[in-house]
């Protein structure tokens, strides 16, 4: 049990928290202002993100997908904030953010279609304002900053950036440098931590001494805030607020906010990873009491607003949805010719040649001679 | 020396009379141009100041290019023009100079990001070559990244440790980015300037050997050059020497003295690196049927090395000598004392030359 | 496809028993040794083992390299024999892992440090182009950094963006870095003693690809191989072809192909990529006067050029042929659906040995 | 005047200080135990420094020297925090530490050797613990982290590694990771962050929005300290303070410290540089009054230890000393065959013919033959 989990699980008051593990509102807690529907839409994103998840992990099992980053715990926290966001903000997520992606636009077949080897699920299309996944750590946060810093400069008062790291990515210098810049120009940018405590393998009380990751905003001249990762109502609120004032913010504030978000990684960093090698399981069990999907569903029970009944409906849309986006990701097909398209606007002598000399090599062998096995 | 300097500088002006202005009129009538003396690092403020006039969205950052104007004045008289919002001091930090560059390009802004010296672009090398030049791809040419990336490149003017830097090849190595280098005035505004407009993300080299060197009449107005052609420099039969940026003086001087010997060069500067202007290149060599790269940077996979295997690739019946390559050594720059010792000048520019021609 | 794969083994394994075994013997008696069948990947940690149990200034660090083992497992074992001081694992930071090696390094400690995949290396590029590879030049020779970088390269494995970097041309642009990369088991084994024993920094590459393609007799006591000496692979007369890493296997199932079209291939596999092993290029080259070079990396401005430029520089007289880069293209690695067909292999390879031969 | 200065103006009590201005000691403050040959060792020493940096800035007007980065004002703190170092620990110095590293043992013909083009003045003489002059900013950091790790890991208690570096040098990546590992290995380093306000031409309150720099410690979980930086004693007592701390950490004590020390730097960034162009010189007043020379000699003569005849003497010596040292580096020779000699152990092939190939020429053409100019 590292320090971190063992602060967590006192359910202390060093964060925000609206529901309780059983999804009742805490006493002193104030459920933030959102309509039956929008409650029930959100559910409905837990529960597809949940399910995206498990069907990700099979499709994966089966060889349908390549190495797949699972969110199953973290789904919650990823849900609530692109619903704190406006139409027109933006989100840079990385390779776990799927249903972080897919509340903000995109569609479930372009999550899918990366797996599948497809740069097409990485287009951003028209009015989805979704940058695709980053994967080197921590290099989207200084770019989110440059995005939002554009944002103010242009006098778009009305546009946000959220980004979403984890809280391994609090190690690289473009966290720091990113987060600095973002104190200096005083962006309108919500930088969200994803604290699931761990990085691969290594706990984040290896990843630093700081007691807290939210206190590393103090370097910065920047707010923070400590939020329950697994409440999706706290969340909400937190992420709400941040991007309020990261538009608007009022006499003494400054724009950005650091959002320690405070998740546990409930199972493996990707497909390819196994954690029994590396980490006694002790703490799943006091956080799957808190899973942040039956958390919202024993809310929206408490109040009536959720019946049997709507959750099998529910239950049975997300999965037609998310059927029909793998049949749609397993249909795609790839032309060797876009290796070439799009390096550059126009496409140089030395790439045209290299077009020329492959769609040669394709003709004179067929699409099928490339796929020997290399080893 | 100051003779020797006015003799190079003849040479220079008398070559590029011959050649650049052929380059110039094709895209620019000078004649009912307003025109003005300037000087390398002038022409670069002044394509700075030009575009910036035009285009709102063009802003510069970079560490103390704002109330100083830079620390070689390049983004000069900027900061009292547009102000503090288009003319940023950054925080000291290249990476987030470069990644601020990339977020700034995508939400409208033409970021023209300056790095002090090329020895401290290295805390942007992720942000550059994992960023910048995969974004239009990855998105699979839905997005792009339209930023400029300057740097003061090379030695030769004593400078410290790090501050002689020449290592283009590690950008041209890198597919999705541009990389241009000028060697006169009049090209480094209208390569600036096409680099400002691009679509796609440009490092703009600076050879800072020759920030001052010389002055050359640049347009008032704007203009842009192509961002892949070569200019040949000087017309020539029995040789090709292809160079770029500082080390094009040099190697008009070499040329001129190799004339006196009854060698005749061709000199190409390529401004150009990536892409690379191979049609250039391979029709300038099947002509001379010999040739030699001239550049500052280590010699081992160095962008010599790539101009001599795509000689031989496209040209090699037409080759009758090794392709020489006259270029730094594989050491690191070293301190000035032994600089003139690490730099291609004409002496070694010469010897390499006769060395292809007598093979 | 197992039986293709098979087939691959078996010329491999009969191409190495040829040649390999030759360089075995030289630097190592195999007939009173202990021997274990490895893979690549497990020579790796065979060696980084062997040496720790020996030395121990010795210290493994990195991410996820202590009681994971490494996400290739290339680390396995080590945490639980020498603990978590000598096998650490770091925060997640590039350049506080270079640099923290480089300060190690000079406090007397022998540090190994292990970049997840070469794709995440730019963070610490600075560290290694500014600091390590100079530190030597820099006091002049009074004081060095014996270090040693690892980490996984090259695709073909279906991996997510950024997951198949092969930009060992960059490191082999800085002066003073060594480049090495096994393309076996034994091999792996001993270059890596080598590069933990050598006084300068070394980057080490590993071809992921391969890290469990085959097994390989690896004795158990520890053994260097030399970093500058490239291995004969395949004697042959026609056409030399140059490669090293992952691309050796495919390399060797061209040549025996070619070879029932008759024609004879000699493959070079380089091992060291800094300093370039130049005399065995240039011997080999002179003896069949044709030559390829295969690389994974893009191939403008790849290390492919520089042995072109070189052989031409050097053995002009003997070539007969354009040399052929047969490279991954100038673009970047696609996502794993078009990966086959950016990669070369045995296709393209056959392809562009036919092509130069037919010159 | 921005932020911090007018914070500094204040002469608070949020920084360690021992001496007033004239250099009386301050009410409860209490100095710091050394000797009388101590101390005056200690003043020398500023002396040397100051006319050092006179002598080093008139070099270069007169051609005689490459760009020279003037410490006026700033060589309080560098010769304090060597002198509160012992032999054997470690000093990593940037290229404005020129009595920093004079104070651990580099010679003064060392020191003037780069600035002349030779790097024999970056070789690390036997014994003399002082690593060249670091240009890269921050990238020190890392590497000063690494080496003080690598002594703790041997078992070499008795050892510190300190590190300089600026206020500029707080916005770099390379000092978030260098501090932050240094916080998770508990590496017995001393971090000193020479506060002199201006980064070339940027102020440290466009630098980051951050209150002090000493408070960035906290996201490491690193100890901090603000010391008075024209205050010579303060200066020592602060690191000698962290330099035992970094050897003998008391119970609940990290390791690490960041020191921030504030200065003000007096003349140019370096001898290229015109402040005039970006910075009022309202503050400048100011810190001449509180000149650290100034304030030592106040303090030595008050307590009558330092008398005019040894100012004198002190002065002589001190000229003399640079003299020599000026007349040995500019008798200095480059031997070409430098160039190739050092970047391997062994000479490659490649490097071996290109050595070979520079001798040829230089004896064909002889060596002014290369002094062309090349613009
Ligand atoms: C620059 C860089 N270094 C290393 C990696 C390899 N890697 C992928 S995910 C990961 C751990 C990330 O941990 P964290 O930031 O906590 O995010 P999480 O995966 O827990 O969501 C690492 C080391 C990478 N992708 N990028
Ligand atoms: C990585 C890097 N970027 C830029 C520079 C150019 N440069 C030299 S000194 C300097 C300012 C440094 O300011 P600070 O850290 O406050 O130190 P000071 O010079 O004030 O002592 C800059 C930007 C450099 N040397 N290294
Ligand atoms: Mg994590
Ligand atoms: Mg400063």
């Amino acid at each position: 049990m590292n320090a971190h989990s063992s602060v967590y699980e006192q359910d202390s008051n060093d964060r925000l928290q609206i529901l309780d593990p059983d999804g009742n509102v805490r006493p002193d807690a104030e459920v933030p202002d959102l309509s039956e529907a929008e409650l029930l839409a959100m559910y409905e994103a837990l529960v597809l993100a949940r399910r995206f998840d498990r069907r990700a992990i099979s499709l994966q099992r089966q060889g349908r997908l390549a190495t797949y980053a699972p969110m199953t715990g973290q789904e919650g926290s990823q849900v609530a904030t692109s619903y704190a966001l406006d139409e027109q903000d933006w989100l840079f997520p990385t390779y776990r953010d799927h249903a972080a992606k897919h509340v903000h636009g995109m569609s479930l077949t372009s999550l899918l279609a990366p797996l599948r080897g497809y740069r097409e699920g990485y287009a951003i299309p028209d009015g989805v304002n979704v940058m695709p996944e980053y994967i080197p750590i921590a290099t989207q946060i200084p770019q989110a900053m440059g995005m939002a810093w554009g944002f103010k400069l242009q006098g778009q008062q009305d546009r946000a950036v959220l980004c979403h790291f984890g809280d391994g990515a609090t190690s690289e210098g473009d966290f720091h440098e990113g987060l600095n810049f973002a104190g200096v120009f005083d962006v309108p940018a919500v930088f969200v931590c994803n604290n699931n405590q761990w990085a691969i393998s290594t706990p984040v009380e290896r990843q630093t001494q700081s007691e807290t990751l939210a206190q590393k905003a103090d370097a910065y001249g920047i707010e923070s805030v400590r939020v329950d990762g697994l409440d999706p109502l706290a969340v909400y609120q937190a992420t709400r607020g941040a991007v309020r004032k990261a538009k608007d913010p009022g006499p003494g504030e400054g724009r950005p906010t650091l959002i320690e978000s405070l998740q546990y990684r409930f199972g493996a960093h990707t497909t390819s990873d196994d954690p029994t090698v590396y980490r006694p399981d002790d703490a799943a069990e006091y956080y799957r009491e808190r899973d942040p999907v039956d958390r919202l569903r024993g809310y929206l029970t408490n109040e009536g607003i959720l019946t049997d009944e709507r959750q099998a409906t529910i239950e049975k849309r997300v999965d037609d949805r998310i059927q029909t986006a793998v049949e749609e990701a397993e249909s795609l097909e790839a032309d060797p010719d876009d290796i070439f398209e799009h390096v550059y606007d126009e496409l140089p002598r030395r790439l045209e040649d290299q077009r020329e000399e492959l769609r040669e090599l394709r003709e004179k062998y067929g699409d099928s001679a490339f796929s020997e096995v290399l080893e | 020396m100051s003779s020797y300097a006015d003799t190079v500088r003849e040479n220079v002006e008398a070559a590029g009379d011959e050649t650049v202005s052929v380059n110039q009129q094709e895209l620019h009538d000078h004649s009912a141009e307003t025109l003005s003396e300037l000087t390398l690092v002038e022409a670069v403020a002044d394509a700075l100041y030009t575009e910036m006039s035009q285009d709102e969205r063009i802003m510069v950052l970079g560490e103390d290019v704002g109330r100083n104007g830079g620390v070689f004045r390049a983004t000069d008289a900027l900061y009292d023009e547009f102000g503090d919002h288009r003319v940023v001091d950054t925080p000291l930090a290249e990476a987030g100079i470069v990644g601020a560059s990339i977020g700034l390009a995508l939400s409208g802004m033409r970021p023209v990001a300056e790095i002090q010296f090329m020895g401290f672009v290295y805390p942007a090398f992720d942000q550059l070559v994992s960023h910048a030049s995969r974004l239009r791809s990855r998105t699979h040419g839905q997005s792009n990244a339209p930023l400029v990336v300057r740097m003061p490149y090379g030695g030769g003017i004593r400078a410290p440790e790090h501050h002689s830097e020449s290592k283009e090849a590690f950008f041209v190595h890198e597919p999705g980015l541009k990389v241009v280098t000028p060697s006169t005035p009049y090209d480094a505004k209208g390569l600036l300037t096409a680099a400002i407009r691009d679509p796609d993300p440009v490092i703009f080299l600076e050879p800072k050997l020759i920030y001052r060197a010389f002055r050359e009449e640049v347009p008032e107005s704007s203009y842009e050059l192509p961002l892949d052609e070569a200019a040949i420099r000087r017309e020539g039969t029995d040789i090709s020497v292809f160079t770029w940026g500082s080390m094009t003086r040099p190697t008009l001087v070499a040329a001129e003295e190799l004339a006196e010997e009854g060698i005749d060069c061709e000199v190409v500067d390529l401004r150009s690196l990536s892409p690379l202007p191979i049609d250039t290149i391979v029709d300038s060599f099947e002509k001379t049927g010999r040739g030699a790269v001239v550049h500052e940077a280590p010699k081992t996979a160095g962008v010599g090395a790539e101009i001599a295997a795509t000689i031989q690739e496209e040209a090699l019946l037409y080759q009758e000598a090794p392709i020489q390559r006259i270029a730094g050594y594989d050491a690191h720059m070293p301190l000035h004392a032994l600089e003139d010792f690490y730099l291609p000048q004409a002496l070694r520019i010469k010897e390499g030359v006769r060395d292809a021609v007598e093979f």
